[in-house]
């Protein structure tokens, strides 16, 4: 039992977030808007550099071999930046998943999704329409008879507006197709697939939030108003404590998620239920209670509140929204004992009993 | 007490509801803050006008229909009913014109409230500063008299419609070196008069609902002023009075949108949480309406609005939030989107909401007026 | 349509605020509860003379003939007061049940009930036990084949705690009995019986919830902390107008269902049942405030405000619970249209379309 | 990071499970509260001790085990699954000890702790005066040194225990016009000893859980100063962190009470909004478990526990009256009555849940504390 990140984790994570306070300003997710360009080439090929890309793909396919406890801090830190670029649901979830599959069509571009030449873009059922298919190499779509690898470029996007304009959400229409997975063994690659999605959505809100949270923070010891700065007030402390109250006891749910989602039991997607409902739900609040500190400018484009607001309501929706994931905790609820002994239990576990006797 | 409609507001039901069905636009009109939209609400508020419908509660000499509170009641239930445009002169004809029938003078009221009626002068609000946000007797703006004009010269900032209006309210500091909440007056200007240059903020929604207004020696005729020299304060909480209270959002509109959770809900599958929610909504937007409709009641029988008019702001600004949130919620996936095909804008809905706990006085003023005004506890 | 008060409603509500604020203190309550006696003789009988046992009796049976709109802000000081003797109940409930009931053996007792010589207590299905049936001079009972008029010296009386002193709740077996209406006739009885017992309970909650606040403004005025009144901090203002804002928004819904609940259909039960929802929200929200702003001392037993707190959970639960009323409200918004011409919706009322036709 | 137990942490927990399989008593104690049943309690300690089950954490000399926070946490889930009685010496074993482990001189321990372990001597806190609640600064009793001894005066309140417990540890002003937080020493005392005086307060459910002490010249020996004379704040103040922070209320409790909600919630037939709200609690106390043994993972790998620990003491006193609440809710109408037959005592809960807002630091002074301490926000 331990409960600790590891040096390498704690500064790979710090890394990413440095690399993103110098480079995902809001001048530069301004900027990019502006542009019309779906990435900051720049700041992609320095994601690249950290070899990213392939952290949750086995070293055998050309990526780190990591694990999702070693991704779940720099999502934090990309949530924390709103960072625009697909970097962590290619890392987190298409490229392993492209990498786990076994057929050679899938094979042959893994290696290029672990260093990033090409990002993987996945239709799962959990999700309306696809994320990034627009800027993809290779996009998975699921169907009746298994999942199916299509080309971008042979097939025909339609992009759908979604209030964060740095979500870029298609339906994709094809008529060529390769299928590299059968119904039977799709269905657990979409299922690790969804845990992946939602964790990831989970350690972004933490960033999101956090930084709600510091941002607003930050204003309220500047801001002035009836001769002292706004953060004097009570009622602003005891908003901002509550939201970082919230935050708090998220983190610690998202982590265990990160390190539990390989049991692949009711309990785990239970918890990777719980990580996101916490998150996303003390994003809400935290981007919320930065907007009404910031007041009227808090309201405007101007300030960069409006990003993380915008993240949030995509984020909540995706990999599952809320009902679905209450669904699953009420799941667990349901189907074992949870006393006090239970907060880690998996599926395969030996009773304690047995361990006693 | 008796919570039945007279046969005599029935019939006046009757008669708005047989209107608006003739004339409320079938498609939607585009949102007042583009310039398109801007002309296309002013073009409502003429139709409205032509029907007596844009100001119901006004002296009929200034376009209204003198109608009691109960009467504005159901007509603006029928017209959040009817699915009618959002009101582009809500500024003029429910802040400033109940201001100026109490302190205006008989020449200001036959100037600007029949043009207010009809949508030819459509009027923003200029009280803020960047300085004087929550904190409004900060206004640091001034008006110095030259003769028969004021000389206006300051920064005014989070203008409501100012982006296309004619004209604008403004609390201005008329004594130099006054302080606080002396030495404010509260005059009117014409937003395209030299000297005034309006900049739009765009919103978290990118369009410019508000706006900044620079003032370098604009000129109002001395008869602008609006309540006397050094009253602006009064005046302006005499406004902030109205604007809390009754008409600022009228409980319909928080029905017809609890209406519409309620549908949505029906036609998905909401869980227990999402239940809990919708169902919470609609209680709040009745309460919302009883209670208005009890206030309206105790008014029309000689009663005052008090303070207790500050936790409405409270109620409606958190029930909204609450309610566009749970819409949210129950669509799951098709939240984010922009082009949702169902034809509720739920997402600008909530957009617009996060609003409501920011202006008209931040909730965290309303919470310590409340606790003062209404409780007695002493200041901090 | 006239949502106001009249004088004389107003001025009775008056009189009794001033009388129980004059005999039904804190030190009032704690002697009733040391003498262990069911009421305050003197106080019960200042009630009796202003005439309200029979409130909302019929003149013909001896009573005023009012209605709930009369007895609302009566029953609002009595839980203001957290009063202990079962006027409410007996008056609001029981009295007037007795006098619509058409059998002699009812009628016989009515005027008792009317002037208050007798006090009336109901087992009613919403309710586990039966409230005051120790000191009542008749008991009416449901069962299979109408509704059972008990002698109470006749019944065997077993008395069960409630965490409220002066709630005196009672099983009651008996053997002896008068069949005073037919199943049939009593369903009505026990419908408008229901209807009276939430929304007098409503009233008293919204009692309740205002002297929680004015108590606790009162505490946070004078206790000194830091240098400052308490009160002076904003998290106890904040606290404070939440709670008043509650009350405010419970308060015309309460009153609302007092002069709608003649109409006993879908939308009158609805607000009934909204009524005693957000009344008693509003009560619990306040006393767990007040006890909070009183600190350790609000935990105190010295303190009152522990009275307040065990009524409220009292009167939850008592005339149907929190999910009961909730349920009467979903089944108000499945019914019809909730457009908002219908705030003042009757089952009985032709359509606005016709009107207008 | 790896969360799956070691083969020796399962073992222990089968060790413990075992023993408490075979030791906890069949019935409940009567309230430790009432003085038969403080002796019951008392008792149990001494069981536990003959265990040595009664302080894990606490090196072996004095009667611990010495045990990692890890183990403390698999102690404690088993110690709340097998539904053991209360701790009457939690005062002494989880909030006095520590401190003394740390500012205590080996004398003290050595005279204190292995009596505090066995239950032979519990302790009461007396901390608080009627003038000083939440500001605790505002202490006045004093300490005088008069030989060896130090006299005390003065009238402590809020006492948790000190009806029936042995020994207190209190907070003094030992430098005569000090003020603040200066000139304060934490003193060990006698509540047997002369010239001091208990007074029972009746709680809100009528049971004396807490105490005045009156002190008028009682004695102290010198040597029972514990971290320095003028140092009683600091001292105090670590007491405080240690209180919210880990070991006040351990997750099991919360886990162990969701687990009893999730039971009755199944077998009763909640609505929507209570469905939604049982499923918030058990979440709840999931996250404040999890939380917890992240920290505690923490401090074994050699960090220090922070100022977010004020952050647990919000988390679980408002998830705790949260949970009782939705019970209340789910028994309806049952709610109210003491003799409630399901032998759940949720009422009980409930009250004693109310008192989680406001003892060790109201929870209006932590979210201060968080604002100021974590986010840096200026002092009000």
């Amino acid at each position: 039992m331990d409960f600790t990140f590891s040096e390498e984790q704690l500064m790979s994570a710090g890394v990413v977030r440095d690399l993103l306070a110098d480079r995902c300003t809001g001048a530069d997710l301004r900027r990019l808007m502006g542009s019309g360009e779906a990435r900051d080439a720049g700041r992609w090929q320095a994601i690249l550099d950290m070899g990213l890309p392939g952290l949750m793909v086995p070293e055998a396919a050309g990526g780190l071999g990591l694990s999702e406890t070693d991704l779940v801090l720099i999502a934090e830190a990309c949530g924390y930046a709103a960072l625009p670029e697909p970097l962590i649901e290619h890392a987190g979830v298409g490229a392993p998943l492209l990498a786990a599959i076994n057929h050679p069509a899938a094979k042959a571009l893994a290696e290029k999704a672990a260093g990033g030449e090409i990002t993987v873009a996945l239709g799962h059922p959990a999700n309306l329409l696809i994320a990034d298919a627009d800027t993809a190499g290779v996009i998975l779509i699921p169907g009746q008879d298994g999942l199916h690898l299509v080309d971008p470029a042979k097939a025909t996007l339609h992009r759908h507006d979604s209030i964060d304009a740095f979500r870029r959400l298609f339906s994709v229409v094809f008529t060529e197709s390769t299928v590299v997975a059968g119904p039977r063994e799709m269905v657990p690659l979409l299922e690790v697939a969804l845990d992946r999605g939602a964790l990831f959505a989970a350690a972004q809100g933490l960033g999101l939030a956090q930084r709600a949270v510091d941002m607003a923070a930050a204003y309220a010891k500047e801001r002035v108003q009836f001769g002292k700065p706004i953060g004097a007030n009570q009622a602003v402390k005891h908003h901002l404590a509550t939201c970082q109250t919230k935050i708090e006891f998220a983190r610690p749910v998202v982590h265990a998620a990160a390190a539990q989602i390989g049991q692949g039991d009711v309990f785990s997607r239970s918890r990777v239920s719980h990580a996101k409902l916490a998150a996303l739900a003390a994003a809400d609040l935290a981007v919320r209670m930065c907007i009404q500190i910031h007041g009227a400018m808090g309201y405007s484009w101007e300030v960069d509140a409006h990003f993380y607001l915008k993240r949030t309501i995509a984020l909540t929706g995706a990999w599952g929204d809320e009902a679905f994931h209450r669904a699953r905790v009420a799941e667990r609820i349901a189907a074992a004992a949870m006393t006090p002994d239970q907060t880690f239990a998996r599926a395969d576990a030996a009773p304690a009993e047995q361990v006693a006797a | 007490m008796d919570l039945t409609y007279t046969a005599e507001q029935q019939a006046f039901r009757a008669e708005v509801r047989t209107w608006l069905e003739a004339h409320v636009p079938k498609e939607p009109l585009a949102s007042f803050d583009t310039a398109e939209g801007f002309e296309a609400h002013r073009a409502w508020e003429g139709v409205l006008a032509s029907g007596r419908w844009s100001a119901v509660t006004w002296p009929e000499e200034y376009g209204g229909r003198g109608l009691d509170l109960i009467r504005w009641l159901i007509f603006e239930e029928e017209y959040w009913r009817a699915g009618a445009p959002g009101r582009v002169s809500q500024n003029g004809v429910f802040l400033l014109a109940p201001t100026m029938m109490e302190y205006g003078t008989p020449e200001q009221k036959a100037r600007f409230l029949p043009k207010m009626a009809t949508g030819e002068e459509i009027w923003a609000q200029a009280w803020s500063e960047p300085q004087a946000g929550s904190d409004l007797a900060a206004v640091r703006a001034t008006a110095t008299l030259d003769g028969d004009d004021y000389v206006l010269n300051g920064h005014k900032i989070w203008s409501s419609r100012a982006v296309f209006a004619d004209w604008a309210f403004g609390l201005f500091r008329t004594e130099a070196g006054s302080e606080r909440h002396k030495g404010l007056s509260l005059i009117l200007f014409n937003l395209k008069s030299p000297g005034v240059r309006v900049q739009p903020i765009p919103q978290i929604d990118g369009e410019a609902g508000f706006a900044e207004i620079f003032l370098e020696n604009a000129r109002a005729p001395a008869a602008n002023l609006m309540g006397g020299e050094g009253q602006g304060w009064n005046v302006c909480m005499a406004t902030a009075g109205f604007e809390r209270g009754l008409m600022l959002r009228s409980p319909a509109r928080f029905q017809a949108a609890a209406a519409r959770l309620a549908a949505l809900s029906q036609r998905s599958m909401p869980d227990a949480t999402q239940q809990a929610a919708v169902m919470q909504a609609v209680m709040d937007a009745d309460a919302y309406a009883l209670s208005i409709y009890s206030t309206a009641s105790r008014l029309m029988a000689g009663g005052k609005i008090g303070a207790e008019a500050s936790c409405n702001k409270l109620f409606w600004s958190e029930l909204d939030v609450a309610l566009h949130k749970t819409a949210l919620s129950i669509k799951g996936a098709a939240a984010e989107l922009t082009d949702d095909t169902s034809g509720e804008p739920w997402l600008d809905g909530y957009l617009f909401s996060l609003a409501g706990p920011i202006y008209a006085g931040a909730n965290e003023i309303q919470r310590n007026i409340i606790a003062e005004r209404v409780l007695g506890l002493p200041r901090g």
